[in-house]
C-alpha cells in the first residue's frame, strides 16, 4: 500500500520542517535564507520547485542561489524596497512578546552567555512581512516568559514605521502563529508523535491553545519525493554536511 | 597608484599606527589574514574595529592578541566552528568595549562615509536594546511625514584603514573585487584601503572590460601587497574553502589563554606562519 | 524570472501607464531608445521623467511628443549637437513643469529609494537657486553637530519604472549592465525596471564569474526584450558610437514643430524607424 | 636659435590654455574633468604626465582615463569624501562674486534663454578645493555683473559647510585669481598679445588689478613638447574633432 500521505515513520523531522516552511512561504516572490540555515534554505528550496519558477531563494553562502550582486547590504536593501517577502531569524532566547534576544543572557553588556549578536534582525523583523521565527531548540531555555536582551521586537507601537513582522514560528514540536495586535502566541498544530502537553511544558511564555489542536499535517508523498530527490541535492551545494547526514542515500546515489 | 605596491603584509602592517579605526569585511567576503597576522606581530594596540557588518576569526584573534580596544559589530561567530573564545574571554575580563549593532545600520554608516554625508536614516532599531545602548545613534522624526513617524540616524563611519583581500591587483593598485561590493563601500568610506591579493598581474585591470566592473580603482588604495592564500584558514571566494581542521585546532586552543599563545607563537609570531598557509 | 522575457519593446511600453514616474539614464550610459520610441508610438502622455542624473535625446523626443508633462533633472543637453530643441520649445509654451536639481541630489534620492529610507542628507545646495526653488527639499540642522550646520534633506526617488538599455540578459531575465552602477541604484530605487539588450543569451548570468559583478537580478526586472542596436542613434557603452549624421539631422528638424513631427514620422512611428537602426 | 621659452606666436591659445590649466593642478593627487572639456581635459592630462604618476586623472567620456567603476555617482561621492581635489566649471553667465548661471537668463523658469541646466556644480562647487572656472568666451555677455540664477554660488556663509570654491578663472584673454573672504576676482596675469584694458571691456563686472600686471607665461619648450607629441594623442581618444583641429601633425603622424 503506498498512500497519497506517508505515515509519520516515514518522515524525517527535518523533512518535515522543511515542509511546514515551503508551505509558509507560498505565494512569496522573493524570500532569503541566512548563513546556518539548512532546514530554512530547503524550505526556501522546495517552496521554489513548487511555485513553478514563480519564486526567486537567495541563500547566503549558496554560490548557485545567490541574486547579490550589490554586496550584503543588497539584502537589507530588498526588506527596505519591500522586495523581501520572507525571511527567517532564531534566537538564544524568544519570548511570548516575539522578542528575540541574540546577544546573551544576564545583564548587558558583561552578559553571563554572550550569543555572536544580532545581526540583521533589528531591521528585518521591522520590514519583511514574514519573518518565520525557526529554532531546533524547542525548550524553556529558548522560550522564555522575558528576553533578557531585545536585539529586536516582537512588535511596536503604531507611529513606529513597520511593515514587517512574525509570521509564525517553527519548532520541533509545532507550528505556531502569532497575532500581533495582541502580540501573543497561539498554537496551530503540533507535529505527529507530540502533544499540546509537551509544547506547554517545553514553553516558558504562555500562548493561546484553541479548543482542538490539529495534528501538522505531513508532507504527502510528491512532496516527499521533491524533498528526497531534489532539494537534498540543491542544498547539499551549500551544506554538505548537513544533507549528507539528513539524505544519505540521494547524496550517494549523485 | 605605481607606488602603492608593497613588498609585503608587513609593510603595510607597518601603515597601521596604534589606536587606529579599521574596517573589516565578513569572513567570506574576503578577509586579509595574513595582513591580521602582521598586524599581530607588530603588536598594534588600541584598534578600534569596525566590522562591516561581522566578524569572525580575524576579529577574534585580533582581541586574543590584546589588539582591539573597541570593537563596533553586528556578531562575532566563528560560525559552525562555534562562538568566538577570545571575544567573550575579552568580554568576561572587561578588557573590551563592545558597541553592538546591526548588520544594515554598518552598511548604512559606512555608506554615508563612502557619500561624505554626516549621518543617514534608516529604518527598524526603534524598541531594540540596541538602540537603546548606542549613544552615538539618535532618534529624529522623519521631517517629511505629517503624521508621527520617528526615524534612527546613523553618524558615518570614516575608518582610518578598510584592510581586506582581494583576488588581483595590477602595478598601478587597481584591485579586482568581482562581486564583493561591501568591500567597494568601505574602501570609500576608509581614508585609505590597505589591501593584500592573491597576486599582482601585469596589464591594467580598470582598462579591460572583462575586470573593470569588478575592478576597484587605486585611488583608495594606500598599499597593496601580494600574499597567496591571503585569506588562509578563511574560505576566499571561489578560489578556495575554510581549512576545517585549521579552524577546528583555532577553536580548540582558543578556549584557554595559554592554548591561544600557543596557537600565536606555533602560527603567527613564528616564521612557519607563512610557510603554513602555503 | 522566466516569464520576463518580453518578445518586443512594444510589449514593454504596453506595461507603462499614462502618468507613470519613470527614471531614465545619461544618454552614455544606456539609454533604451527602442523602448522610447515604442512609448512615444503607444502615445503615453503625462510622464513624469525623472533624470538620473541628466537627459539628452531621449527626454527630448518624449518631450517633443507630448509624453512628459514634469521632468527632474539636472540637465538637458543633446552635448555636441547642441541645446535640446524640444525642451526649449516646451519651456517656452508652458506646457512642462521642469524640477532643476544638481546631479549627485538625484543620485542620493535614488540612492534613499535603492535604501528604502525616507530620504538622505547632502552636503551643498545651501545659496543656489536649485534649493530655492525646490519646494519639496529641506533644509534641517545637522543633528550631530553641536555648530550650526545646515544640511539639504532630499526625499527618496521611487520612480514606477527605470527604462534601460543593457548588453545582454539571460532568459531567468537577469541583465548584464558591466560598469554602469547607476544602473543598479535605479533599478533598486524604481518598483520595476523595464530593460531592453542587444542580445538574449543562453545560460545563468549570474552564475558565470566572469559576468556576475556586472549582472543586474531578476529580481528587478518587470521585463526585458531584445533590441539590437536599442540606443540607436545615441552610443552604447564600448559596443557602437554615436551616429552624429542623425543626430545632427534629429537637431535641424527638431528646431520647428513641423520638423520635429517630420522626424516622428519618418524614424519613430512608421516601420522604417528598426530597419534605419540595422 | 632655439630658446627654452618659444614665442607667442610659436604658441596656439589652445596650448596655452592647456599649460595653464595643468600649472594650476600641480600637487593635486586626483582631478577629475567633465564631458564637453577637451582643454581642462587636455591640461589634466599634461598635468598627469609632469607629476611623475603621483595624479590620478579621470575624465569623463574617456575610456583610457576613467577611475570610476561605482557608477555616476561616484565623482561625487569622491568630492564628498575629500579625495577630489580639482575640478572645472563653466557657465553661461559668471558674475564678480564667482555665482554660476548654468540655467538660463531672464527669470526661471520661463527664461528668455534656456541652458541645458546646473550638472553637478551646486554640489562640486562647495566640496573641491580647487574649482578652476573655465570659459573660452571671454565676453561681457558670460562675465556680467550679477547672475540671473545663482547655479551655485562663489562663496557662502561661513555656517555652511564648505571645503571648496573657486580656485582661478581661465578665459583666452587672462587668468584671474579669486578672494573668497572679499568675493572678489583679481587678475593675475593677461596672455601674450592682450592687454588689461581688453579684459576690462569684455569683462561686465569689477575686479582688482595690481598696479604691475604680468603676462602669462608661456610652456617651455619641453612643456610644448610634452603638449604637442603626447598630450595630443591621449585627448584624441576622448576628443578626435578637438585634436584633428588642434595638433594636424601629431595627429597625421600617429
Amino acid at each position: 500500500m503506498n498512500p497519497a500521505r506517508p505515515s509519520p515513520d516515514e518522515v524525517k523531522p527535518e523533512e518535515l520542517l522543511i515542509a511546514i516552511i515551503a508551505r509558509l512561504l507560498e505565494g512569496c516572490r522573493l524570500v532569503a535564507a541566512g548563513a546556518s540555515s539548512p532546514i530554512p534554505g530547503g524550505g526556501c528550496l522546495l517552496a521554489r520547485r513548487q511555485s513553478g519558477g514563480a519564486m526567486h531563494v537567495n541563500i547566503l553562502g549558496s554560490r548557485a542561489n545567490n541574486l547579490m550582486t550589490n554586496g550584503g547590504v543588497e539584502l537589507f536593501d530588498w526588506a527596505g524596497q519591500g522586495r523581501l517577502d520572507a525571511f527567517f531569524l532564531g534566537g538564544g532566547q524568544i519570548d511570548g512578546q516575539a522578542n528575540i534576544n541574540l546577544v546573551g543572557t544576564g545583564d548587558y553588556p558583561n552578559n553571563d552567555i554572550r550569543w555572536p549578536g544580532s545581526f540583521g534582525s533589528a531591521y528585518l523583523y521591522y520590514l519583511v512581512p514574514r519573518v518565520i521565527l525557526f529554532r531546533e531548540e524547542h525548550s524553556r531555555r529558548v522560550f522564555v516568559p522575558k528576553v533578557d536582551f531585545v536585539s529586536t521586537p516582537g512588535t511596536s507601537g503604531k507611529d513606529i514605521y513597520r511593515t514587517g513582522g512574525p509570521y509564525a514560528m517553527v519548532t520541533p514540536l509545532c507550528l505556531m502563529g502569532f497575532d500581533t495586535a495582541r502580540a501573543r502566541f497561539h498554537l496551530k498544530s503540533v507535529h505527529p508523535g507530540h502533544t499540546v502537553e509537551e509544547v506547554r511544558d517545553n514553553t516558558g511564555f504562555d500562548f493561546d491553545v484553541p479548543d482542538d489542536v490539529p495534528e501538522t499535517v505531513l508532507p504527502d508523498r510528491a512532496t516527499l519525493d521533491e524533498i528526497r530527490r531534489h532539494v537534498s541535492l540543491e542544498i547539499a551545494e551549500t551544506y554538505p554536511r548537513f544533507a549528507q547526514r539528513v539524505f544519505p542515500e540521494a547524496m550517494q546515489a549523485a | 597608484m605605481a607606488d602603492a605596491i608593497r613588498s609585503s603584509a608587513e609593510e603595510l602592517a607597518a601603515m597601521v599606527p596604534d589606536g587606529a579605526q579599521i574596517a573589516v569585511p565578513p569572513d567570506y567576503s574576503g578577509v586579509s589574514m595574513e595582513l591580521t597576522r602582521a598586524l599581530v606581530r607588530r603588536g598594534v594596540k588600541n584598534l578600534h574595529l569596525v566590522c562591516v557588518p561581522v566578524t569572525g576569526l580575524q576579529g577574534d584573534m585580533l582581541i586574543g592578541a590584546g589588539a582591539v580596544s573597541t570593537i563596533e559589530t553586528s556578531a562575532v561567530t566563528l560560525g559552525e566552528f562555534g562562538g568566538a573564545p577570545r571575544f567573550q574571554a575579552a568580554l568576561k575580563a572587561g578588557t573590551l568595549k563592545v558597541k553592538d549593532a546591526t548588520c544594515p545600520a554598518v552598511h548604512a554608516a559606512i555608506q554615508a562615509g563612502q557619500k561624505g554625508i554626516p549621518y543617514m536614516p534608516l529604518r527598524g532599531m526603534i524598541g531594540s536594546d540596541i538602540l537603546a545602548n548606542r549613544d552615538d545613534w539618535l532618534v529624529q522624526q522623519n521631517p517629511f511625514s505629517a503624521d508621527e513617524d520617528p526615524i534612527v540616524l546613523l553618524p558615518a563611519l570614516r575608518p582610518d584603514f578598510a584592510i581586506f583581500h582581494g583576488l588581483k591587483a595590477d602595478r598601478q593598485g587597481n584591485v579586482y573585487l568581482g562581486i564583493r561590493r561591501e568591500l567597494f563601500a568601505m574602501a570609500g568610506a576608509a581614508k585609505q584601503s590597505l589591501v593584500t591579493v592573491e597576486e599582482i598581474v601585469e596589464g591594467n585591470l580598470l582598462e579591460d572590460d572583462a575586470t573593470a566592473a569588478g575592478t576597484l580603482s587605486s585611488i583608495y588604495v594606500g598599499g597593496v601587497a601580494e600574499a597567496r592564500h591571503g585569506a588562509w584558514p578563511l574560505p576566499f571566494w571561489n578560489e578556495y574553502a575554510t581549512d576545517d581542521a585549521h579552524m577546528q585546532g583555532y577553536v580548540a586552543a582558543a578556549r584557554s589563554d595559554e592554548g591561544f599563545a600557543e596557537y600565536l607563537r606555533a602560527h603567527v609570531l613564528g616564521e612557519s606562519a607563512q610557510a603554513a598557509a602555503e
